[in-house]
């Protein structure tokens, strides 16, 4: 087993007839996921490299009733339509790749999607892969090695340049995570943290944080509360970052004194947690972990 | 996009909210006929309309005891800058006299993911000092996105805060004000610090509108009634940056900063510092840049005087390195390489970029740490 | 038992301090309706008639666990907020007596209260009386006697026209409930005739509708289906209201060809309830079904 | 309160909706010259902007193929009353080529107790016969009033009505537009009816929107807005009612109603009819009413010329008969029996009520049939 996603993966890409839905479907589809079914409302009938194009998920449903997963690539204006589709559809897990959604929009559909039992990632975020088996998202998918670690981090690139390391070094992944940037995600640290403490067959966790918020601050006191047992080793982007300041997007301001590196550092070292100085000294730090 | 105190105000005096009399001053105003057709009576304050946080313990805002006294502190605080950034407008303002200094704001609540109020009695010094020492001061209280902020339940906030009789009433509709501006704005943050306690009722004495950016297109009122342009907000280079649209943020160090993805660009900030160096700014060209963007962000770079040296770090998921390449090799064709450049670059159609560069006599590092060492020993 | 409202009912008024609130909390404790508290914000510490008044519904409750009903005086612009106080508060009763609430506003607090498992009743009602047992609400108590009848009306004048009668005659009521004259009310006559079904105290119903809407027609469709099994007697306002023109309010609107006076009393009709011409004819005709 | 056409059309633009190109002329007006200023050229349709339903089968709406016929018709239809009422203004507008016709509205399921979507794909004829004749032809979805109408709910009607490619994607935009007016203006109704299909595009021939009268407060900007005043809605007595703030509704027999309650007053109408009268009117006042507005009640109807007799019937709740009485006493005093007057009392302070009405010299029945048979037989 794996953390949200594996071979029993059947996908509906919404917003597939776009330039980045159809680019990614193929990509997909070359890394081996089952792309069942595409969504473009008014295209409904075409065909996007060999998916069924239909004008609804209600319909891509019907006539796909295997389907269980979602990726959004429409853009931000008409993006929280398509969750609140992909949820009444009735698909557990949808992938929210689009960026610069109005975070009081978001706020919305992922109160409503927790209340329906649908699981959001993102939105502004590369997705999810689990490395051999499935890969919903726009990350390069050989660039991820097959493998007991898992990785949930709120940055793309540096998700990227970690699993590469890993995998580099012999750590290949379970399921990596990219939760996204934006203020307000739908699967969170500690939620996300919670499936990887049920999942056999991860050993161990790579958590990659930034300043601003306090979901750093939350992983460490559910591992003080006993709640995540695995072995841990986190790196925090921003720590140079000056407070007050915006650092490209919403997910990196500092406010109400919250949320500094120092705070999320001490946190997570305060319960054992090695917070590696720079990205490429995590597989290290991770090796000793393993040891231990 | 962050509103002038005056623009909140005003946002707040449309929805029926008290606020001091005042009057906005620009620079080359005649400040006293100014003040004199407003109706305005010492004393005042004077306040540098500007983004910055902490505005009034930098010397933004001060209180004047008669018209003359007014036109000279206008005078000195139109050529002050406040934390690098000069104001383009001044909000003169009859001082209030009142009884107390409440905080009250809404904001998004992260981890909740719902909005949330949050309020004291110790309004009016600075409240994240209030926070961290007697956070049990700060009342907090979550809202229902679907259903929004319920009267009852900002009298419960009021409440919270030993208020009673009119003046509960009196705080309990400003905060139900605060929250759909809130909701209609698509704020990220609607507060005001202090409130002033005038009475039976409060009164806002400073306002702040956070707006998202994301949900400006739904907003296009705000952007043009805006009468004081960039000023107040933005450094000399970051205005130009803006103008280019470039997310750039100036810091204060010497070395040039680019990265593909915010995460990456602040973690290669980091790894500058960490071997002794300073960043000059961050500058992140997101994911699937172009070289037409790669261009203009070193071209940027390369002017930009603070930086003496260049790193740029990138690796490559859905941006391509030949792309990143090309960009880089075109902004140095044009501009000259007039500082060093050390590029570090990984990733998708890497061997690409690499020759394009090499061709160009620029070497691509592979390893980030030796980039660093390279770009600091310069 | 009798329908919602009997002896162990423990109120409090929101709105005691208005001129309203205050006349008719006087009158529904010489009824001898048990009101523990008041509620008027900002006035919270003051008393009316020996009743204490807080400034929310939650600290009355804290202070009165023993609340269980609310009926509501506060002016149409603030009652909304009222019913969702009332509602939060955990009280499962709700009589809305406020006339002039938007029905935007009473639309979403209706389907807020449903739910939550609060019953509304109104808004724009008479209230509710379970005669010499309780009563929340704004009819005269002298009117009504104790007996086996249920009394259901969109009606609050005619509701007490025929209540009269049906005492003059030996017919008292079990529990009269008027649910008000707005297009959307809480309590529809299905979901009070439900509670009248399982009443044993209850014998007989009295239906007093109006044109417009369809609550008759499903009142019909409900024993059509054997659903309700009691003898009913109905009266429908309106038979001469010509059709489009607004007759007072807005219930009474005519829409989209639903509604009219022959529907209703054809449906009724034809699941066998005698519909009187007058309101004066219904004792007669209650009677005859009782002898049946 | 219901807006006139042209009315909800602005409400549509002002949204971005494209309407039909048009003039708004009043009486008075060159109607050619403002044609020509508008630019429109024929054929155009010719609109009485009156508030009746079946106003275009009444003779209301005309197309013409001139200017010349445009200007005659509006003189024709300025002085044709439609179904009573003569119109303030007409809407002069361009005829528009289309290919179909649809129905879409939002208005409240009663019984849902939810916001319904209604269309169909036969608009332009009487829906309500389209309704009975075939009603698998009218799609219905309901929605949730926290959530409201979501984009891919109004591509679902769209479907179920068989439009697809961009059809469907104006169709299902339009839709939405419509609900953010129901929502947006606390709406009991926003409809269009005929919606006609052009090329790839839905266009409003005709818009209706009814705004909740007990939600006006918050909509002050509608009552401000109004260029054509109450003409077009009410009859000459209705008009008088409403100034004065009656609630009185004009009908065509000679009895004139009082009621305390729109259920009794409605039942007192039913009662009149029965025993094989006619009702002149319907006047409800309410619960509660005190003496002043029983007097105003009364003077009316004794003013009222279709009413040559009056029944009024009183159930006192929290209504009180003596107070009651008074009014109607002083009313009497003030404007003379001019006609006969049959007053049934009942309820709270009726024995009160009586002494006063009799010390008037009016008798106050208890049992309505026999009032009923009496004021019939006068």
């Amino acid at each position: 087993m794996v953390v949200l996603l594996d071979e029993s993966a059947r996908v509906i890409v919404q917003g597939i007839t776009g330039r980045e839905g159809s680019f990614h479907t193929k990509l997909m589809l070359e890394y081996g996921t089952k792309v069942v079914a595409g969504v473009t409302p008014g295209k409904g009938g075409s065909e996007v490299h060999g998916v069924p194009v239909y004008d609804s998920v209600e319909e891509a449903v019907r006539k796909h009733p295997e389907a269980n997963t979602s990726i959004i690539f429409v853009p931000a204006r008409f993006a929280p339509d398509a969750v609140y589709e992909a949820i009444d559809a009735g698909l557990k897990l949808v992938v929210v790749i689009t960026e610069g959604i109005p975070v009081h929009d978001t706020m919305k559909f992922v109160n409503y999607a927790k209340k329906k039992g649908t699981v959001i990632i993102g939105p502004n975020c590369p997705g999810i892969i689990s490395p051999g088996k499935a890969k919903v998202g726009i990350m390069p998918g050989h660039i991820f090695k097959p493998g007991k670690i898992g990785v949930v981090s709120r940055s793309g690139t540096l998700t990227y340049e970690i699993s590469a390391l890993l995998g580099e070094q012999g750590l290949g992944q379970s399921t990596v995570i990219g939760i996204g940037g934006d203020p307000i995600v739908g699967l969170t640290f500690t939620e996300a943290m919670k499936l990887y403490e049920e999942d056999p067959d991860t050993e161990a966790l790579v958590l990659i944080g930034e300043i601003g918020g306090d979901m750093e601050e939350r992983a460490a006191e559910m591992i003080r509360r006993g709640e995540f047992t695995k072995p841990v080793v986190a790196y925090i982007a921003g720590r140079t970052a000056p407070p007050g300041k915006r650092m490209g997007h919403a997910g990196a301001i500092i406010m109400m004194g919250a949320g500094t590196y120092e705070s999320k550092r001490k946190a997570l070292e305060s319960v054992g947690v090695p917070v590696a100085e720079t990205p490429f000294d995590v597989p290290r730090l991770l090796r000793e972990q393993l040891r231990k | 996009m962050k509103l002038f105190e005056f623009e909140a105000k005003e946002i707040l005096a449309a929805r029926g909210v008290k606020v001091p009399p005042s009057v906005l001053v620009f620079p080359g105003d005649d400040v006293a006929a100014k003040i004199r057709e407003a109706g305005l009576e010492p004393p005042l304050v004077v306040k540098s309309q500007v983004l910055v946080a902490g505005r009034g313990k930098a010397g933004g805002i001060k209180l004047v005891k008669s018209v003359e006294e007014a036109v000279r502190v206008a005078e000195e605080l139109f050529r002050k800058p406040i934390k690098g950034v000069l104001p383009g407008a001044l909000l003169i303002e009859k001082a209030v006299e009142h009884e107390a200094e409440l905080y009250a704001a809404i904001t998004i609540d992260r981890s909740e993911r719902k909005p949330v109020v949050l309020a004291s009695r110790f309004g009016g010094v600075d409240i994240e000092e209030i926070a961290k020492e007697k956070p049990e001061s700060i009342v907090r209280l979550h809202v229902d996105p679907f259903l929004g902020l319920r009267g009852f339940e900002a009298r419960r906030v009021g409440k919270a805060l030993g208020l009673s009789g009119k003046l509960l009433i009196s705080f309990a509709s400003f905060l139900q004000t605060l929250y759909s501006i809130f909701e209609e704005l698509d704020a990220d943050l609607v507060e005001s610090n202090p409130l002033a306690v005038v009475g039976d009722e409060v009164l806002p004495l400073d306002a702040r509108i956070i707006v998202d950016d994301n949900a400006l297109f739904r907003h296009k009122e705000i952007i043009e009634k805006r009468r004081v342009e960039q000023a107040g907000e933005y450094t000399e280079w970051e205005v130009k940056a803006r103008q280019i649209g470039l997310p750039f943020v100036e810091l204060d160090g010497n070395v040039g900063i680019i990265g593909n993805g915010a995460g990456l660009t602040m973690a290669t900030m980091d790894l500058v510092y960490s071997f002794g160096g300073k960043p000059a700014n961050f500058l992140d060209i997101g994911g699937g840049a172009r070289a037409e963007l790669v261009k203009k962000a070193v071209g940027f770079l390369l002017d930009f005087p603070k930086a003496d040296r260049i790193f740029m770090n990138i690796f490559g998921g859905i941006t391509r390195g030949d792309e990143v390449a090309k960009g880089v090799v075109e902004a140095v064709k044009e501009k000259g390489l007039k500082k060093p450049l050390v590029v570090r670059l990984r990733g998708t159609r890497e061997e690409e970029g690499r020759r394009i560069l090499e061709e160009a006599g620029i070497h691509a590092y592979t390893d980030p740490i030796e980039a660093v060492k390279k770009v600091l020993s310069l």
